[in-house]
C-alpha cells in the first residue's frame, strides 16, 4: 500500500519513539558520528528530514547502511532526540517495505548482505519476534 | 383460615395493589428491604430479616411536615397532607409487629403524633411466621412468639402454600377484597394421605417446629433479670461496665436505623429556593449532635451516648411504660453493627451486676 | 415575567470566575460588548482554587444545568499555584461525575486571562449551547427544589 | 494466635506497654469486637481469626491520647492507614507499639449467609493458623461447608500485599489472597454508557440509610466534625430525603479522602446495606494513578499527597471527555 | 438580621438602556433583609455617594449592595463611602450589572431579569457578611541581605542609602562573590575588580551596613515586617578587631596544600587565608579542616608570627539573633559540575577548563599571574577551542533545561581578549546559537568575529580526545558547510551552565519561599512582580531568581532594594482582612492546608480549647493574617471545613449559588 510522506513520517516517529521537534539543531549528533564522512544525509539532517516529512529521500539514502548504530548521537544528544533511533526506524521501514511489512524471521537470511550492520539484525529480530 | 398457592402470590399482590399501596420485602441490588410493590419487584418473602425494619411504613426515615412559601414579603404555610389511602404491609414478622406496639406507646399517647396516627389508621399489617429463625434472633426473651404473629392478617408459608388468617376487622376487610384468590382451608379434610393429618394440624406442627428451633437459638436463654426495674436504675447507670463496653462503638447510626423500635427524630429545614420544607428524620442517640442545644450537649462522651441507647431500651422505657422493653429481639443490630457490638453483649455484661 | 412562560428551555448556568484573570476577562467581554446568553451568572471568587467541589454540586442540587469554572492560565495564577490545585481537583471531580453517569459537558474548566474578553464570550456561548444540547439537569438535582 | 497473646502479656509485664488494643472474642463464632485489654487476665478473651476484619488504626487516634504506650495489632493493610494517620498528625507514633500480624484474608459472614447458610452455631477453619481452604459450618439446619475464598471480603481478593508498612515487630505468617484485578470493577463501570452508569449507582445508592458507618469507620475520615454535620453546607446529614443527598454525600466523602484513602475497604465492609462503597474511592485512586502517577496512600509517612501537589504539565479537566 | 440597602445605578444609559432599573429596585426590595432600595443616575458620583451615606445613617443599614459596574472599578469607592458613613467597608457588595449584564445583553426583559438575580446573589452574600478589620502589624526597620555578591552589595547599599539598617550575611570569608573572580566584564571590557572593589569598600564603610562574613543564616521565623533570624557566625579563629591584615600568617603557614577555591582549584592556598587580595574584611580565617594545628594539635605557627596576637584557636561558632522587616535573597550561582560530560574530557585533561577557570587564568592575580598558559605544561597555547552550551538547554539529567544567558557574551569576551593579547593564538568557537540581546551586545560579538578574527562555527563538538602528545583532538561539526571537523587544540574552554547556589534550597525552606524545579527562587508574578517572592517580605536579587548578567543583576538588586525600602518605610502594615481563618473547634491539625499554602501562612499550635464543655489540648492550624493573601486554596483542601476564607466564606458563596439557581 502506498503511504503518503506524512504517513511515513508518522510511522517513523512511531517506530522510533522520537519527537524530532525537540531538536535544537546543535549538530552534536553529527559531531559525534564516526560514520559522518560516508553519509550522504548527515545525522542532524535526519532529524530535520523527518520533521519536514521528506521520508522518501531518507529511505533512499545510503546513510542508512553506513550508520554503525553505535548510538553515540543518542547518548550525547542534549535534547534527548535520539537521531540514531530514527536511522534505526528508517531501516526498519525499508526492510518492511521489501518484505511487504512484517516479514518473518526466516525470511531475513536472504536479505542479508555483508554491508548490513549487525545491530540492525539484532533489532530486526527483536521487532519481528513480537 | 384461607390458603393460596405460592405461585399465585403475585396475582394476590397485583389485586391488593389495585386498590391499596402495598409494601413488602423486595430485593434491590442484593439487599432486601420493605418497598412498594410493582410488577418488576423482586419479592423475597423467604428473607427472614429485612435490613431495615418495616417501621418506615408508619414512621418514615424522612417526612415533610409542612412547607413554607414566600411571595414577596408574605409567607404562607402548607402542612403536609395526612395519609388518607389504605396501604398494606405484607410480610412483617412478629418482632416487627411488636415493634409497632412500642412506637404506639410513644406516638399515640398524648400529644398524638397525627402523621403516625394517620398511617396506623390506614395501614393493614399482614404478618408472617418466621419459619427458619436464626442465631441472632432473641424475640422470645421479650415474649414474642414468632410462630404465631398477631396482626390484621397472619400468614404461614408451609410447603409452597400460604395460609391466611384474618385477626382483626381490617384484616377481615382485606380478606374480603382478595377472597376470589383465596381458597378456604377445610378443617376436617385430611389431605396428605401419607401424613394423614389435616392442614390445620400440619400448621400446628410447623409452629411447634419453629418453637423448637427457637429453643435452640444461642440467645434465647438470655436473662433480663435486673432490667426494666426502677430500683436498679442508678446502679445500672453508674456501672463501670459501660466504660469497657462502649470502646468499639464507631458512633454510627446503624443500630438505630435498622431498629424496629428506635423512635427518636430530628426536625430540620430545607431551603428549596422557593421556600422552606420542614421535615423530620430519624435521629440516632449515637450521634454527637443528638439533642445538641445552644450550650452544647448534655452527653459529651460516646460512652454516655452509648449508655443512653441501652438504658433507654432496657430501663427508662420499661420504667415509664409498664415494663414494656423497647427492644423486641429482632437481632438486626446484632447482625449489622460494624463493630460487632450489640444489645445482647450489653445485657450479658451487665447481667452479673446485681 | 413572560420569559418564564415560554416553553423554551432556559438553562441555569453558574460561572465561577477568579478575581484576577477571568472576572476581568468577563469585564473585558462586557466593555467590548461581546455578548453571551443571559443564562450565565458569574460568581466572583478570589482564585479558582477557592472553588470547593461542594459548591459545584450545590449548584446542581439547587437546579443549575451547567457549571463552569474559569481561572488564570496555568502559570499565571495571581497566587502562583492556585489554579494547579484547582486543575487537579476539578479533573478528579469531573471524572467522578462522568463515572456516576452525569453527562460530561455539564461541567467545564476554562482558563481565561484578563485580556481574553473574546475567549470569555466564545467560551460562554459554546457552553450554553452545549447545555442546551444536553437539556435539563435531572441526574444531579434535588427534587425538592423543583417548582 | 497464642503467640500474639504470649507476646502481649510479655510486653504488658515488662512495662513496654500499658494496654493492648486487639480483638475480643464475640458471643457468636463470627463477631469479635475491637477491644482494649488492660491486664494479662483480660487477654484471655483475645482472639485473632478470619473474622477480625476491623482495622484498629483509627482507634489509635483515641489510643494516642491515653497515658502510656498502647500495643496495637495491625494487619498488613491496616498499617497503610496507620502511616497515613501519622502523616496527618492524628496518631502519635511514640504512643504505639505495633505488632504486625499475619493475614490469610478476612471473612465476611454476610458472604457465608448469602450462600444460603442460616442459623450458624459454629464455624471452624477461620483460625489464623489453620491451613485449610474450607470452612466447616455447623448450623441449626445441618452442617454446611463453603470455601474460605468464597467467604472472603472483597478487599482481600484485591489485596495490596501482605507486607507491613510500619511495625515494631511482626508475628505470624500470611497467605497471598490476591486473585482479582483491583480496578476490574471500576473498568467495567467506566465502560458502561452514561445511562447504565447512572442506573447502576442510582440503584446502589438508593439503599443508603445515611447511617454514616462508612464515614465513621474510615481511618481517613478523622475530622473532629464532618462537614456533613456542620451547618456550613446544610446537608441532610442523617436523613435519606432525596437521592441527590446520597450522591452528594458519597461523592464528597470519596473526594475528601482522595489521595488519602489507602483502599483499606472498611467502608464496604461495614455498610449495613452492602453498598460497594470502595467503588467510589477506588475510582479516584485509579484516576490519580493514571493521571498523576502511581500513588499509594499510607505507603510512607512523608510523601505529599496527589491533591496537595501538582506538576505544570498536569492534564486539563477536559481529559475526562478525551479519555472516553 | 441585617438591614440591607440596595442602590441601583443607571450609569447614565450604560445600564438603564438595557436594564429596567426601577424593576430591579422593586424586586430587590422584596428580598429578605432589604429595608431600603433606590436608584440613581450615577451612584459613583458625589451625589450618588451622598445618597448611600444618607440611607446608611437614616435607615441604620448594616450592609449595602450596589448594583453598578464591575467591583474592579468602584468597589473601593463604595467601600470608602460606607466607611465615611460609619459602616464597616467590608459590609459592601457589588452586583455587576454593567459589564456582566447591560453591556452584553440586548433584550431588556432578559437583562432586567438577570440583573435582578445578580442583585439577589449580592444581597444573599451581604446578609452573611461580617465586619472585617484590616489587621496591623509593625515593621522592624532593618533589612537582611543573604549573600554578599554584587547583587547583595548593591541591594544593601541602596537600602542603606535610603536610611535603613542593613545586614549582609555572606557564607565565605569575604564579600565580593562571583564578580570578584572575574577578570574583565562585557561588553565594555573594564576590569571587574576595578568596578567591584569600590562598591565593596563602600558597603563595608557604610554606617548603616553591617557585614557578617563567614556566616550563615541558621533559622528564620516570623513574617513580613517582623522576621527573627538566627545567624551563625562561624569561628574564624582570628580576632577581627585585633587583626591588621598584614598577611604574615598566610606567608608563614606551613600547610599550603589546600586547593584554592577562589582560583577554582587551579592552585593551592595556605590553611590560614584570605580568599583574595582585596577581600573585605581583610581578615584571614583558619580553614580548620586543613590546618595542622586543628588536625594534630601541633604547629601554631600563625599564632607565633602574629604581631597583633589576633589568632584565637579556641574561638567558637556564635549565634546572633536579629530582627528584620524585610529579607532579600541574593545567593547567586555556581557553575554546574562537569564530571558527567565525559565526551569533553573535562575530568581527564587539565587543559579542558571552564570559562570561570579561564577568568582566573586571565586574571593578573590568578594562578598564572594573568599569563595565558596550559595548566598541564605551562606552555602558551596556539589553538584554543570554545564549546558553548555545555549543560545548558539540555533535556537530559546531566544538564539544565534553561539557557544560562551569560555564556555567549563572556565567550565573545574571552575570544576577543585572547586575540587581542595573543594575536597568534587561533580561537574557534563552536556554537548552537549566539544570543546577544542587550545594549551593545551584538556589536560586541560582531567585533570579535570581524575585527578580532575569532572563528565561529555553527555546530557542536561531539568529542574531545586527549592525545598522547598532550594535544586535544576536537571532533565537531560545521552545520553550515555540512562537514565534520577534526582539529587539534591546546586548550578547550567549556561554557558550563550556571545553576543556583546549592544552599538556596535550605534558605528557601527557612523562608517558606517557593523554588522551581531548577532551584531558582520563584517570583510572586513572573511579569509584574519579578523581584518579590510570593512570601511577603522576601525579595529576590540577582541570579537566585534566574540567569542574569551583571547589569541586569545590579538593576534587579536596585529593584529589590526599592521594594524592601517601600516595606521598611511603613510604620505599620495594613493587612488584607479577607484572609483564611481556621476554626479551632473543627480543625484536627492534619496539615493538609499548610501543604497547599503558597505563602507559608499556616502554622500549628497546641492549645487548650473549650469545645462545648470539653476542655482539652488540641493541635490545630493558625493562619498568620499578615502572610495570608486570601487565595482560598486551604479552604478547599481542608476536609472538615475548619478553614474558611473571610469575605468569601463557604456560606457566602453557597448563598450566591443558591440565589442564582433559585
Amino acid at each position: 500500500m502506498m503511504q503518503s510522506q506524512k504517513e511515513k513520517a508518522e510511522l517513523i516517529r512511531e517506530i522510533s519513539g522520537v519527537n524530532p521537534s525537540k531538536c535544537m539543531k546543535c549538530g552534536k549528533c553529527s559531531a559525534s558520528c564516526p560514520s559522518f564522512q560516508e553519509m550522504d544525509i548527515k545525522p542532524h539532517q535526519f532529524v530535520s528530514y523527518v520533521l519536514h516529512e521528506d521520508i522518501d529521500a531518507l529511505l533512499e539514502s545510503k546513510s542508512l547502511w553506513k550508520c554503525l548504530s553505535c548510538f553515540a548521537c543518542v547518548e550525547r544528544c542534549p535534547r534527548d532526540v535520539k537521531p540514531g533511533k530514527l536511522i534505526d526506524a528508517a531501516r526498519q521501514m525499508v526492510i518492511r517495505q521489501k518484505g511487504a511489512d512484517y516479514l518473518s524471521a526466516d525470511e531475513i537470511p536472504e536479505l542479508l548482505d555483508p554491508e548490513l550492520p549487525q545491530q540492525l539484525l539484532v533489532s530486526a529480530f527483536r521487532r519481528y519476534r513480537r | 383460615m384461607y390458603k393460596i398457592a405460592k405461585e399465585n402470590l403475585s396475582a394476590l399482590f397485583q389485586t391488593i395493589a389495585e386498590t391499596k399501596e402495598l409494601y413488602l420485602p423486595v430485593k434491590i441490588s442484593g439487599q432486601v428491604n420493605f418497598a412498594a410493590w410493582d410488577e418488576e419487584a423482586e419479592v423475597s418473602l423467604e428473607t427472614l430479616k429485612t435490613v431495615k425494619s418495616p417501621k418506615d411504613a408508619f414512621f418514615p426515615q424522612s417526612e415533610t411536615l409542612y412547607t413554607c412559601k414566600k411571595e414577596g414579603k408574605k409567607i404562607t404555610i402548607d402542612p403536609e397532607a395526612l395519609k388518607e389511602k389504605e396501604f398494606v404491609v405484607f410480610g412483617m414478622k412478629a418482632c416487627d409487629v411488636k415493634g409497632l406496639e412500642v412506637l404506639d406507646k410513644v406516638f399515640l399517647s398524648d400529644p398524638v403524633d397525627t402523621y403516625y396516627a394517620a398511617r396506623r389508621e390506614h395501614g393493614i399489617i399482614v404478618a408472617m411466621a418466621c419459619h427458619e429463625p436464626e442465631e441472632s434472633c432473641f424475640c422470645k426473651v421479650f415474649g414474642v412468639d414468632c410462630a404465631e404473629p398477631a396482626a390484621d392478617v397472619s400468614v404461614w408459608m408451609v410447603e409452597g402454600t400460604l395460609y391466611w388468617k384474618a385477626g382483626t376487622e381490617k384484616g377481615e376487610a382485606l380478606t374480603k377484597s382478595v377472597e376470589s384468590l383465596l381458597s378456604p382451608v377445610e378443617e376436617e379434610k385430611k389431605d396428605g394421605l401419607a401424613a394423614g393429618i389435616s392442614e390445620l394440624e400440619k400448621l400446628e406442627l410447623e409452629k411447634q417446629k419453629i418453637r423448637g428451633i427457637v429453643e435452640q437459638l444461642p440467645y434465647t436463654q438470655l436473662s433480663l433479670e435486673g432490667w426494666g426495674k426502677e430500683e436498679n436504675l442508678d446502679e445500672k447507670f453508674n456501672s463501670p461496665k459501660w466504660e469497657e463496653l462502649y470502646h468499639p462503638c464507631l458512633a454510627c447510626g446503624t443500630c438505630t436505623f435498622v431498629c424496629p423500635t428506635c423512635q427518636c427524630y430530628d426536625i430540620k429545614d430545607y431551603d428549596t429556593g422557593h421556600g422552606i420544607k420542614r421535615y423530620r428524620c430519624w435521629d440516632s442517640c449515637m450521634y454527637s449532635d443528638f439533642t445538641m442545644m445552644a450550650h452544647g450537649n448534655n452527653r459529651t462522651s460516646q460512652m454516655q451516648r452509648f449508655r443512653q441507647r441501652f438504658m433507654h431500651k432496657l430501663m427508662y422505657f420499661p420504667v415509664n411504660n409498664d415494663g414494656m422493653f423497647s427492644c423486641v429481639g429482632c437481632g438486626r443490630c446484632v447482625e449489622k453493627c460494624p463493630a460487632s457490638l450489640n444489645i445482647v453483649k450489653v445485657i450479658k455484661a451487665m447481667g452479673g451486676d446485681q | 415575567m413572560s420569559i418564564e412562560k415560554t416553553n423554551e428551555f432556559r438553562p441555569k448556568i453558574v460561572a465561577f470566575c477568579c478575581n484576577w484573570c477571568s472576572y476581568a476577562g468577563a469585564d473585558l467581554a462586557g466593555s467590548s460588548r461581546l455578548g453571551y446568553p443571559a443564562d450565565v451568572k458569574i460568581i466572583r471568587v478570589p482564585c479558582s482554587c477557592r472553588v470547593n467541589p461542594m459548591f459545584i454540586l450545590r449548584a446542581f442540587e439547587k437546579g443549575a444545568d451547567g457549571v463552569i469554572l474559569c481561572g488564570c492560565h496555568p502559570g499565571d495564577c495571581h497566587y502562583t499555584t492556585g489554579n494547579y490545585y484547582a486543575r487537579r481537583r476539578m479533573t478528579l471531580l469531573f471524572s467522578m461525575l462522568d463515572y456516576l453517569g452525569v453527562e460530561n459537558g455539564r461541567t467545564r474548566v476554562e482558563w481565561v486571562s484578563a485580556a481574553e474578553g473574546v475567549k470569555f464570550s466564545t467560551t460562554m456561548n459554546e457552553f450554553v449551547e452545549k447545555i442546551h444540547s444536553l437539556g435539563k439537569n435531572v441526574r444531579l438535582e434535588d427534587l425538592r427544589c423543583r417548582n | 494466635m497464642q503467640e500474639l497473646v504470649t507476646r502481649a502479656k510479655e510486653l504488658l509485664a515488662d512495662g513496654t506497654v500499658v494496654r493492648v488494643l486487639g480483638w475480643k472474642r464475640g458471643d457468636l463464632s463470627y463477631n469479635p469486637e475491637p477491644a482494649y485489654f488492660n491486664s494479662q487476665e483480660e487477654l484471655e478473651q483475645f482472639v485473632y481469626d478470619g473474622f477480625c476484619g476491623a482495622n484498629l488504626s483509627k482507634y489509635m487516634i483515641e489510643g494516642s491520647k491515653k497515658e502510656g504506650k498502647t500495643l496495637v495489632f495491625l494487619k498488613p493493610c491496616d498499617t497503610y492507614s496507620f502511616n497515613q494517620l501519622i502523616k496527618e498528625h492524628r496518631v502519635d507514633r511514640d504512643k504505639a507499639y505495633i505488632i504486625g500480624v499475619g493475614c490469610r484474608g478476612k471473612l465476611d459472614v454476610e458472604k457465608i449467609k448469602a450462600q444460603g447458610i442460616k442459623g450458624i452455631q459454629n464455624i471452624s477453619g477461620a483460625g489464623i493458623e489453620e491451613d485449610t481452604d474450607t470452612l466447616n459450618i455447623r448450623t441449626i439446619y445441618g452442617d454446611k461447608t463453603c470455601t474460605y475464598g468464597s467467604a472472603m471480603l472483597e478487599r482481600c481478593h484485591v489485596c495490596k500485599g501482605k507486607e507491613h508498612m510500619i511495625f515494631d515487630e511482626e508475628i505470624g505468617e500470611s497467605k497471598d489472597t490476591k486473585d482479582a484485578d483491583r480496578f476490574a470493577e471500576i473498568e467495567k463501570i467506566e465502560a458502561m454508557s452514561p445511562e447504565e452508569k447512572f442506573a447502576f449507582f442510582q440503584k446502589e445508592l438508593s439503599k443508603c440509610i445515611r447511617c454514616n458507618a462508612c464515614r465513621n469507620v474510615c481511618p481517613a475520615c478523622s475530622c473532629r466534625k464532618c462537614v456533613f454535620d456542620s451547618n456550613q453546607f446544610d446537608s441532610a446529614q442523617k436523613a435519606n430525603v432525596d437521592s441527590f443527598e446520597e450522591k452528594m454525600f458519597h461523592i464528597i466523602r470519596a473526594f475528601h479522602v482522595a489521595g488519602r484513602c489507602t483502599d483499606c475497604g472498611e467502608c464496604s465492609r461495614v455498610c449495613p446495606q452492602g453498598i460497594p462503597l470502595h467503588l467510589f474511592n477506588r475510582k479516584f485512586i485509579k484516576d490519580i494513578n493514571e493521571l498523576y502517577g502511581e500513588y499509594q496512600a499510607g505507603a510512607d509517612t512523608e510523601s505529599k499527597g496527589p491533591l496537595t501537589s501538582f506538576t505544570f504539565e498536569d492534564a486539563e479537566p477536559g481529559i475526562v471527555v478525551e479519555r472516553r | 438580621m441585617q438591614r440591607i440597602g440596595v442602590f441601583v445605578c443607571h450609569c447614565g444609559s450604560n445600564i438603564a438602556a438595557t436594564v429596567d432599573v426601577k424593576k430591579v429596585v422593586e424586586m430587590a426590595a422584596l428580598e429578605p433583609g432589604v429595608v431600603h432600595a433606590e436608584d440613581y443616575q450615577y451612584m459613583c458620583s458625589e451625589a450618588g455617594q451622598a445618597k448611600i451615606d444618607a440611607a446608611i445613617k437614616e435607615k441604620n443599614l448594616t450592609g449595602i449592595v450596589v448594583c453598578s459596574c464591575s467591583p474592579r472599578m468602584h468597589e473601593t469607592t463604595f467601600r470608602n463611602a460606607a466607611k465615611r458613613a460609619g459602616l464597616n467597608p467590608y459590609m459592601v457588595e457589588i452586583a455587576n450589572i454593567r459589564e456582566h449584564c447591560s453591556w452584553i445583553h440586548k433584550n431588556m426583559e432578559e437583562a432586567t431579569k438577570k440583573a435582578v438575580i445578580l442583585a439577589r446573589a449580592a444581597i444573599a452574600k451581604v446578609s452573611l457578611n461580617t465586619p472585617l478589620q484590616q489587621g496591623e502589624s509593625r515593621v522592624t526597620k532593618r533589612a537582611l541581605v543573604i549573600g554578599g555578591g554584587i547583587a547583595g552589595i548593591q541591594t544593601a547599599l541602596d537600602i542603606a542609602e535610603a536610611g535603613y539598617e542593613v545586614d549582609i550575611v555572606e557564607k565565605t570569608p569575604s564579600i565580593g562573590g562571583r564578580m570578584s573572580q572575574l577578570d574583565k566584564t562585557f561588553p565594555t571590557l573594564d576590569c571587574s575588580a576595578c568596578i567591584l572593589t569600590p562598591k565593596m569598600v563602600e558597603a563595608s564603610a557604610h554606617e548603616k551596613i553591617n557585614i557578617y562574613t563567614y556566616s550563615e543564616v541558621e533559622k528564620v521565623s516570623g513574617f513580613v515586617g517582623d522576621f527573627t533570624v538566627d545567624i551563625r557566625k562561624k569561628a574564624r579563629s582570628v580576632n577581627m578587631d585585633k587583626c591588621t591584615g598584614c598577611g604574615v600568617c598566610q606567608e608563614k603557614c606551613p600547610s599550603k596544600k589546600t586547593p584554592n577555591e577562589f582560583n577554582r582549584g587551579l592552585n593551592t592556598r595556605s590553611a590560614i587565608y584570605t580568599p583574595f587580595a582585596q577581600a573585605i574584611p581583610n581578615v584571614p580565617v583558619i580553614d580548620r579542616e586543613h590546618c595542622t594545628k586543628f588536625k594534630t594539635g601541633k604547629c601554631g605557627v600563625c599564632a607565633k608570627v602574629c604581631q597583633a596576637g589576633a589568632i584565637e584557636y579556641d574561638q567558637q561558632d556564635e549565634i546572633v539573633t536579629e530582627k528584620y522587616g524585610a529579607i532579600v535573597v541574593a545567593t547567586g550561582f555556581d557553575v554546574i559540575k562537569l564530571d558527567q560530560y565525559d565526551e569533553y574530557a573535562y575530568s581527564q585533561s587539565p587543559d579542558v577548563i571552564t570559562s570561570l577557570e579561564l577568568e582566573r587564568i586571565m586574571n593578573a592575580a590568578g594562578p598564572t599571574k594573568g599569563h595565558l598558559e596550559r595548566i598541564s605544561d605551562h606552555k602558551a597555547p596556539k589553538n584554543m577551542v570554545f564549546i558553548q552550551c555545555v549543560g545548558s538547554r539540555c533535556a537530559d539529567k546531566r544538564g539544565k533545561s534553561y539557557c544560562s544567558k551569560i555564556c555567549c557574551m563572556y565567550t565573545a569576551k574571552h575570544a576577543m581578549l585572547i586575540r587581542d593579547k595573543y594575536p597568534d593564538v587561533n580561537v574557534t568557537v563552536f556554537y548552537i546559537d549566539v544570543r546577544t540581546p542587550g545594549k551593545n551586545f551584538d556589536e560586541f560579538y560582531r567585533r570579535a568575529v570581524e575585527e578580532y578574527g575569532v572563528n565561529y562555527i555553527k555546530g557542536q563538538v561531539g568529542k574531545v580526545a586527549p592525545q598522547p602528545n598532550g594535544q586535544l583532538l576536537v571532533q565537531g561539526v560545521d552545520l553550515i558547510d555540512n562537514k565534520q571537523i577534526l582539529m587539534e587544540a591546546d586548550m578547550v574552554v567549556l561554557a558550563a551552565a550556571i545553576e543556583p547556589n546549592k544552599d538556596v534550597r535550605k534558605i528557601a525552606t527557612m523562608l517558606t519561599a517557593s523554588i522551581d524545579t531548577n532551584n531558582f527562587l520563584t517570583e510572586a508574578h513572573p511579569k509584574l512582580r519579578p523581584v518579590e517572592s510570593p512570601t511577603a517580605g522576601v525579595f529576590l536579587s540577582g541570579v537566585c531568581q534566574g540567569p542574569k548578567d551583571i547589569p541586569e543583576t545590579v538593576a534587579q538588586a536596585g529593584a529589590a532594594a526599592v521594594k524592601a525600602i517601600g516595606l521598611l518605610a511603613k510604620d505599620k502594615l495594613l493587612t488584607n482582612p479577607c484572609t483564611a481563618k481556621s476554626d479551632e473547634l473543627l480543625c484536627n491539625g492534619c496539615s493538609t492546608c499548610a501543604n497547599v499554602c503558597p505563602y507559608g501562612a499556616i502554622s500549628y499550635i497546641d492549645k487548650e480549647v473549650n469545645d462545648h464543655g470539653i476542655r482539652e489540648t488540641r493541635h490545630f492550624a493558625q493562619v498568620n493574617s499578615a502572610l495570608c493573601q486570601g487565595c482560598g486554596a486551604c479552604t478547599v483542601a481542608c476536609p472538615s471545613g475548619a478553614m474558611d476564607l473571610q469575605g468569601f466564606s463557604n456560606r457566602q458563596i453557597i448563598a450566591e449559588v443558591d440565589a442564582i439557581c433559585r
